[in-house]
């Protein structure tokens, strides 16, 4: 057996040396700019938002939000946003478009399967963890923050 | 200006994640994941809102933004009603991303096929 | 319950004025262009000749005099992380809406505070909000454009101050 | 008749007498488009999901390699096919159509070579006089399975393959005109610690040197006896590592002899990363391009060795490694032959 590890060890190194390697700065300036885009059109959407409708810096947030995943659903549903985000990679993910496509997505691979166990069952699939972790954190955070307020610490 | 910094900003938290892809090799799962928890913990520490003030939409749009506001709804919440606001609260400022991703996830099953 | 059916009943009007405004967009975004940012005198406010900051000064045309609000404003511009004041008073309050300069904006809520507590503290009598919301800008900027030009009646000026109040208290 | 350690010959010459190849529209595009009986422009293949477009795939290429060969369905012994889906329903589901005795076979994307030397192996027994063999994949029925919904925004890293949309069939008889499968070598399950799914050539390039140094070894043969050694989808980059390998063990394998259908099917300006894969694969560019290549006389004597990963998405989250195999099967231009 521990011969056998040392040729696998071995083996992974000889076959990482052939790999091609990921262009990485390359992704990262294509996220800047896509990830950067996207805020700034979601800046636009807030401004706009402001001036023409009652809503303040504080509760902007959310018609902007729907509003960009409405733009998501459409981009996804028109199998565009796939192609945007093999261009983009963090980019078109990290922004709450990519939450939605992550949703919008899994809904639409699973219709086959019908609405209750196929749009229903796997809509979270891919985005729930980020639901989970969030929540999850967030709790024990504010817990944590609420406690040591209460006692006084903070 | 502010689109200036709403676009910097947002890029580079954008690039964090990508580094992630890259270096860590995460899953977008993953990524993704850590990112929200990353955002939580900073609105713990009282430094996710002055970001959001600078850079408006760049801090608002990326999912870093979702687990500020979870907190900040639990932490509103929690000032008015004590430890039990922690739970009442979470979705409290939240709920549009959640919702709007399932109407229009709904909608888009209805309109559209995969092209794949 | 009675707070949830209020809730809902809020947002219906909010959505029925959003539906009113939406027949006005095309041409609304033209003009968003042209107004977006920038601090339109055109309605005869006299603007201060310093290209650092944004300051107008509202004349007593109306019945309700604007005294306080300017001095407020002046005030405020004295401190350098302040690039912009729009305020209006009324006989008990003064509202005042600031822009803060974008590198000072990560001290944003502390800043609101300091400035708050400094104008209550020079203007005892009256009861004074600060905002650093864009929101609260535009509107107050339209208000004193209307102080400016027509004459507003006190109880109309009273009505437009409260409903301000409430959109900084609507967080959510 | 087994000779070495695990390397099937055919003495009685199996001979391949006709086949049937589908593709859909991305390999209409591709570099070897003219090679395909059955082009499908659309994805969907008027199906209303990709899972059933899966089974038409299989459906038609069948019906090509029986129609070619002037059979009917009935004539037909036994059908031996496999794909990648869950409990290989596409082309369970497409046997039933079929109406043949059927064996399913899973070996991922080594199913086509599987097929083939167990088909042989049955005729060349006397087991059947007519065995129809065949391996399909579905690019987007594959990606809903094993990786995320087609439409989901998941960067792929460069090391990553494309699942071919294609379908390959084989007819095999005791008698008839056409190539004829002389030995084959069934592989081990080599697992050499490699977990990335996004980079299954590496995974794969250890059983395909395994495999082809078996086959040569039980056959006392040298590399040159063949005109090309053919790897299902070893990609760019596993075919670069097990050319390495083959050099570390002095095997000496030309590279101008050592091709990939992985790296056959598609143009260069198709974005396809590291390469084409799928069980879909290594059957239609063989069954298709290579056998057309071989009935033009522009090749004798062709070694395929299809590859697979055996891993699904369970064992994947659950950290383990990608276990892999890799069958050869040697096929070579015959004349006439009669039982």
């Amino acid at each position: 057996m521990t011969s056998n590890k040392q040729t696998n060890q071995e083996y992974k190194q000889f076959a990482k040396q052939r790999e091609t390697k990921r262009p990485i700065l390359k992704n990262c300036i294509r996220a800047f700019l896509v990830g950067g885009l996207i805020c700034t059109f979601g800046q636009l959407i807030s401004t706009f938002y402001i001036h023409f409708f009652h809503f303040t810096e504080q509760n902007v947030g959310n018609p902007t939000v729907a509003t960009l995943i409405f733009f998501t659903m459409l981009l996804t549903g028109f199998g565009l946003y796939d192609k945007l985000a093999q261009f983009a990679g963090a980019g078109s993910a990290v922004p709450v478009t990519g939450f939605g496509n992550a949703v919008i997505s899994a809904a639409i691979e699973h219709r086959a399967e019908g609405f209750v166990l196929g749009v229903g069952g796997n809509m979270f699939k891919l985005a729930g963890s980020v639901i989970l972790f969030g929540v999850f954190s967030a709790f024990v955070i504010a817990l944590i923050k609420t406690l040591l307020i209460q006692w006084g610490v903070l | 200006m502010m689109f200036f910094w709403a676009f910097v900003v947002g890029g580079l938290i954008c690039v964090i994640g990508q580094l992630m892809f890259d270096i860590l090799k995460l899953t977008p799962g993953h990524t993704l994941s850590i990112l929200v928890v990353i955002g939580a913990l900073l609105d713990g520490f009282g430094l996710y809102e002055p970001l959001i003030d600078f850079a408006g939409a760049g801090a608002t749009v990326p999912i870093t933004s979702f687990g500020n506001s979870l907190v900040h709804g639990a932490m509103q919440e929690a000032d008015q009603h004590g430890l039990i606001g922690v739970v009442t609260g979470m979705f409290e400022m939240t709920s549009s991303g959640i919702t709007s991703a399932i109407i229009f996830g709904m909608i888009g099953a209805i309109l559209f096929k995969p092209k794949g | 319950m009675p707070a949830f059916a209020f809730h809902t009943y809020k947002s219906q009007v909010m959505h029925m004025k959003q539906i009113r405004k939406k027949a006005f967009l095309p041409a609304l975004l033209l003009i968003s262009l042209s107004v977006t940012g920038c601090a339109n005198n055109e309605d005869g406010r006299s603007a201060s000749d310093n290209p650092d900051y944004d300051l107008t000064q509202v004349s007593n045309k109306s019945e309700i005099s604007q005294e306080i609000a300017n001095q407020a404003k002046r005030t405020i511009l004295k401190k350098q992380e302040v690039i912009g004041a729009r305020a209006v008073n009324t006989s008990d309050q003064l509202l005042v809406a600031i822009e803060i300069r974008q590198m000072d904006r990560f001290r944003l809520k502390k800043l609101e505070k300091n400035i708050t507590s400094d104008l209550e503290k020079k203007f005892k009598d009256k009861k004074v909000t600060v905002s650093t919301d864009k929101k609260i800008y535009l509107e107050l900027d339209e208000l004193e454009s209307r102080l400016q030009t027509k004459d507003v009646s006190e109880q109309k000026l009273d009505k437009e101050t409260n409903r301000i109040k409430k959109l900084i208290s609507d967080e959510a | 008749m087994l000779t070495g350690q695990q390397t099937w010959t055919f003495a009685n010459k199996p001979v391949i007498i006709s086949t049937g190849t589908v593709g859909g529209p991305f390999e209409a595009e591709g570099n070897i488009a003219e090679d395909f009986d059955l082009l499908h422009p659309d994805l969907y293949m008027e199906q209303d999901s990709f899972e059933k477009a899966h089974k038409v795939l299989l459906e038609k290429a069948s019906q090509q390699a029986i129609d070619k060969a002037g059979l009917t369905k009935e004539q037909i012994q036994f059908f031996l096919a496999g794909d990648l889906i869950n409990q290989i329903t596409p082309t369970s589901f497409s046997a039933k159509t079929l109406g043949t005795p059927y064996l399913g076979l899973f070996g991922a994307c080594s199913t086509s070579m599987a097929g083939l030397a167990l088909s042989a192996f049955l005729v060349n027994a006397s087991g059947a006089n007519y065995v129809l063999t065949g391996a399909s994949s579905h690019n987007a029925a594959v990606e809903k399975q094993f990786r995320y919904p087609t439409e989901y925004g998941g960067q792929k890293p460069p090391t990553a393959q494309w699942t071919v949309t294609g379908a390959g069939t084989a007819l095999l008889s005791n008698s008839g005109q056409g190539p004829v499968v002389t030995s084959a070598t069934i592989g081990k399950v080599i697992d050499m610690g490699l977990n990335d799914p996004f980079n299954m050539g590496g995974a794969m390039a250890p059983a395909a040197v395994d495999t082809i140094e078996a086959h040569l070894n039980d056959l006392n043969l040298e590399p040159s006896y063949y005109d090309l050694i053919i790897t299902g989808d070893l990609g760019k980059i596993g075919r670069k590592i097990s050319l390495d390998l083959f050099e570390k063990n002095g095997t000496n394998i030309p590279d101008e002899n050592y091709v990939d259908c992985g790296l056959t099917i598609y143009r260069k300006e198709q974005h396809v990363n590291a390469g084409a894969s799928g069980a879909g694969c290594s059957a239609v560019v063989t069954y298709g391009h290579f056998l057309n290549r071989m009935k033009r006389g522009e090749l004798n004597r062709i070694l395929v060795v299809a590859t697979g990963a055996l891993l699904s998405p369970l064992t994947t989250q659950q950290k383990e490694s990608i276990p892999c195999i890799a069958h050869a099967v040697a096929i070579e231009s015959g004349g006439e032959t009669t039982p």
